[in-house]
């Protein structure tokens, strides 16, 4: 069930100038929050900023009903998060969107580009649980686009790229050597800019690999009521905030 | 607790609040925030007699104090409506009012004609600024002898209670109000959304898929309470106000302005819950301002 | 630096940004906040044949991402101005454009002629959408003949750049737009304010004096940006965009969508440096996106 | 000469739940600041505030170029200021408007109702440096409105009414005895709510005493662009911003 909750600031945690990461403390105990879930955040007294801001789940903490954010500044309303201390308060509606599925065995390979990183610590964590093996791929421009590194070598082997070769291999994602070794995969997730899910897809679409991908795109409400947020589907034009944002690529007509 | 009910036509309404077509949905997506058995009214997202994909993505840009749209009437068709999704809502303690559409008069008469028979669907609300039309691109709400064809048409198949929804992209909206009434219409509504358009500077592109879209939100609030205030000067049949209410002092506005009844539209996307709040707002300002019924507010701009 | 200048009929502007009429006075208000010189042109108050007292007070009321106005075109008359005003500010450098007002046909015909003598005013802009007018309280701006009609006779007097500015509150503003252009305009301007209402809900009045009044603001800009795009496929002559223009990146978007020069309204009274500001954003979006010329920008919205 | 200046804020002192002492600091020397001169401060990044908003300059120190501001909280600009604290910046358009004249001799009485207090205080040190003795008459409805009274007691005997009896006499300002020894006065300067100041205008006209008034007004500019602002005098319409906002009421149209 879906909430419209004014949560409290806990605290922010800056990962660089442009990253950060956003605890809330809800009012009342969490909901089940699944991998892939995002929340709309209602950013007040703005003047450039009318909507709410859809953001992924990052974390969660139900012993004190916490939940973490990752964010990167990119216009007003990620900036005004950025000056929020603690004790502010955010309206916050959670849980929204459908979520990854869990194969019945593993391995499995995440991949993600600049800053779709967000939704793969919840997913590890089930994925974990599960007793499935995960390889990471992330890549960025730089080495400073390559966060969170830590906390995901907790669940498994992390592999990297830049452009400019200041961390792991030089290149972008889909060169990365790790696909040399794709059959070894059961299952391949991905999230970034479009571009980058749609080259993963074509590699997951030519070796037969079930292939997810978490989509971005501008929502006005992120609980299925305006049809803002449309993706074409091979079943028709989808809400990727409500029939998404996870989506199988063999769904999507993306032309790989 | 004042007397909240008010009558468009036939309809008696439980409060002035209804939830404005396109931004509600069909009531579901917002039943884990309120109760929908407390709105007056549900005017559900427009159908069309065929399933209709809408436009290309993208469809919404943010403008300052608003919002641009263009989902262009995405639904699946009429038939599907009746069968599957109004039978998970016909049983609501709310009216469910369809938001009828076509890009012929024929198919707005095969629309209404499907509608006139469901037993919980005891309005319909006529929109014509549709930009897909017979005449020659022109929209049915933005000249009076079209508005007046086409609500004339539906009219003469129609048994309940007929809304019109009136496009505020005109000179005279008075005009087209005035035309709607002498074809038949119980009340009218207003307003749709103004014709506006947004521009990435930097890709030097246009944001939305299809170059310009509707505006919406509390921008074109002065616009929408001016033409309220018009058009309620202009016929006696009731007048339903939208645009840009954001909270229960915007309500009054516009039923001062000679409204009976508002929808809240894009306010929904930013708080689930402000039609409720709305509800409880008018309520509350009946009770400090000492007015035993809304009825007395309805048009009571003090204007000296 | 890359080539600002622009042309708007035999006006050579040294740059797209003027500022608009009604919000800049007669610029001395402004010479104690920025070098006026660095204008294109600066559109003054708009004058009448005789001194106007205007409206009565309140004039204003702050809506979301606006203002709504009713000054009522107060000024001291056309002979006030050129024995008064123009001599302080004839020899600045930057083009002085007299915003020309009138009930009658008549009245606009008595101020263009006393106007077109005046050496250092090169250029005139009719405005068209002054409320109280001959053709029974319609405005000329909102209906094809009268608008020709006053741009037709105004033309016959005027032998300098003429640009005809145009009101948002119609229903196809592009026919106005070939219908001033037929008539002999040089150039139109858009938009002028769109008509809007604000009520104060505690004591249940309208906030302006005159119930309604001129709305203007980045609320508008998503509608303005759409109706200079719309006027200027429909029309050869150049256009004037404005309506909500607050940086430089909105005035890029104005210039996208098909205009030649820009105004700056509302955007002076938060912040009297902005033209000039305005004028610093452009040549740096220029230099960025390698743009040698603003005249490539114009109209070079790419719409696939 | 009028600046547009960004200056910080200094400290903000509270006088009760609803009013407040701003003080900023502008970047560079102050420029010549008269007593009834205002400013319009700029409130940023607040979704309910449009415009600038006029506050009367309440006082100024040039050692350190600071000036400060009586501000009462009515809407959301005012609210707005009151969260700031000391480094924000503020924008500010000053000084702005005409100011107060100086009679050749005193005394003088200086009527304030409710928050129409501001203006007095550089009025008061200017009569002060030209000799010149004050009587003062503050009114409101409750002592928990009159406020700033210990700084005016610097410069002369200062009354007070309340329309409770709570502090003073009982009653409103034009009820005080003071009126009484009307004759005594050689000006009077009036600020408050309109019904107040023609109240206080029709006594000093009966008395043929002169009479300056600091009138308010909804102002969208504030330096004379706009003709927003106006209010009717015997020379036709003014700018409240410009011409004003003090007048003498012998050039305003009140039926006093
Ligand atoms: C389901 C979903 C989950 C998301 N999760 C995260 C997350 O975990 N962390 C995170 O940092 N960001 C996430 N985003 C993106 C985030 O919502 C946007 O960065 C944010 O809304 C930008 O707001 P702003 O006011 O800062 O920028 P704006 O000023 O609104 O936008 C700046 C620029 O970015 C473009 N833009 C803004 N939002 C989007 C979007 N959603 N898609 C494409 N272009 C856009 C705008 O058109 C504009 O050009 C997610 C988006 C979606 C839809
Ligand atoms: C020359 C001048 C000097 C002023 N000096 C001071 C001062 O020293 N200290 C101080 O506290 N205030 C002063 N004011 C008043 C102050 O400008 C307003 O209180 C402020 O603008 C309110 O802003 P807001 O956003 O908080 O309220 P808003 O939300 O804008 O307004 C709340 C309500 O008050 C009404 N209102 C707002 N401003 C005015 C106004 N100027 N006149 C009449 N009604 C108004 C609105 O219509 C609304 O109903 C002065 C005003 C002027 C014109
Ligand atoms: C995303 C969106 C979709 C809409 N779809 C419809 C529709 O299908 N039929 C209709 O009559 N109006 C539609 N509208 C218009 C609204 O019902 C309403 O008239 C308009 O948004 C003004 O009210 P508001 O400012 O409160 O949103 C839509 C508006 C939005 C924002
Ligand atoms: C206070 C005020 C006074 C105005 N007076 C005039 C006028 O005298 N003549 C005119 O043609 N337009 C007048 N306008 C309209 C503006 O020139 C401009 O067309 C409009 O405000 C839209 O631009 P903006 O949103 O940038 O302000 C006035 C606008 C305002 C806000
Ligand atoms: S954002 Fe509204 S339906 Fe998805
Ligand atoms: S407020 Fe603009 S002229 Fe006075």
């Amino acid at each position: 069930m879906k909430k419209v909750s004014d949560c409290t600031v806990n605290q922010i945690i800056w990962l660089n100038e442009n990253n950060f990461l956003l605890e809330l403390i809800a009012p009342d105990s969490l909901p089940d929050i699944r991998p892939g879930n995002f929340a709309e955040l209602r950013i007040d007294d703005s003047r450039d900023v009318f909507l709410r801001r859809p953001f992924t789940i990052l974390e969660t903490d139900k012993t004190n009903n916490t939940i973490r954010f990752f964010i990167k500044i990119i216009g007003a309303g990620t900036r005004k998060l950025g000056t929020l201390s603690e004790g502010d308060q955010v309206n916050m509606i959670f849980p929204l969107g459908n979520s990854f599925s869990i194969p019945v065995k593993g391995p499995v390979l995440i991949v993600g580009g600049g800053s779709g990183i967000a939704p793969f610590i919840l997913l590890a964590k089930e994925l974990q649980n599960q007793g499935i093996p995960i390889t990471f791929l992330f890549g960025g421009r730089t080495h400073q686009e390559i966060l969170l590194i830590d906390q995901y070598k907790a669940f498994g082997e992390v592999f990297i790229t830049t452009e400019d070769g200041s961390a792991g291999e030089k290149g972008v994602v889909t060169q990365h050597s790790v696909f040399n070794k794709i059959a070894n995969y059961n299952m391949i997730y991905a999230c970034g800019p479009e571009p980058m899910m749609k080259a993963i897809g074509n590699i997951a679409h030519h070796h037969n690999k079930s292939c997810e991908v978490s989509l971005e795109n501008m929502m006005a409400c992120g609980f299925g009521a305006c049809l803002c947020c449309i993706v074409e589907t091979k079943s028709g034009n989808q809400r990727v905030c409500t029939e998404g944002p996870v989506f199988n690529i063999n769904d999507l007509t993306w032309q790989i | 607790m004042a007397d909240l009910s008010v009558k468009i036509g036939d309809l008696q309404l439980k409060n002035p609040v209804m939830t404005a077509s396109g931004t509600f949905g069909f009531g579901e997506e917002f039943a884990d925030f309120i109760d929908l058995n407390r709105l007056a009214g549900i005017v559900v997202k427009g159908l069309t007699p065929k399933l209709r994909e809408g436009n290309p993505y993208p469809r919404m840009a943010e403008t300052a104090s608003g919002m641009l749209n263009t989902v262009g009437l995405q639904n699946r068709g009429v038939d599907y409506f009746i069968n599957h999704i109004y039978p998970r809502i016909k049983d609501l303690d709310t009216h469910i009012i369809v938001n009828v559409n076509g890009s012929t008069v024929e198919e707005y008469i095969e629309v209404t004609k499907k509608i006139n028979k469901l037993a919980n669907v005891p309005a319909m609300e006529l929109n014509i600024s549709c930009p897909n039309v017979k005449e020659g691109g022109m929209a049915f709400g933005v000249s009076c002898p079209s508005a007046m064809a086409v609500t004339k048409a539906v009219r003469e198949v129609y048994d309940r209670t007929l809304i019109v929804k009136l496009s505020p992209n005109v000179t005279a909206i008075d005009d087209i109000a005035i035309a709607v009434e002498e074809a038949g219409a119980d009340a009218v509504s207003l307003v749709n959304t103004f014709l506006g358009m947004a521009i990435d500077a930097e890709k030097q592109k246009p944001i939305l898929s299809t170059i310009t879209g509707g505006l919406s939100g509390p921008a074109i609030k002065p616009i929408a309470l001016r033409m309220v205030w018009q058009v309620s000067q202009a016929v006696e049949i009731p007048v339903i106000g939208m645009g840009g209410i954001m909270d229960a002092t915007d309500a009054i506005e516009f039923i001062l302005a000679g409204a009976s009844a508002i929808q809240v539209g894009t306010a929904n996307f930013i708080d689930p819950q402000v039609s409720v709040k709305i509800i409880e707002g008018i309520d509350e300002y009946l009770e400090q301002h000492d007015i035993d019924s809304i009825a007395e507010l309805v048009g009571a701009l003090n204007i000296d």
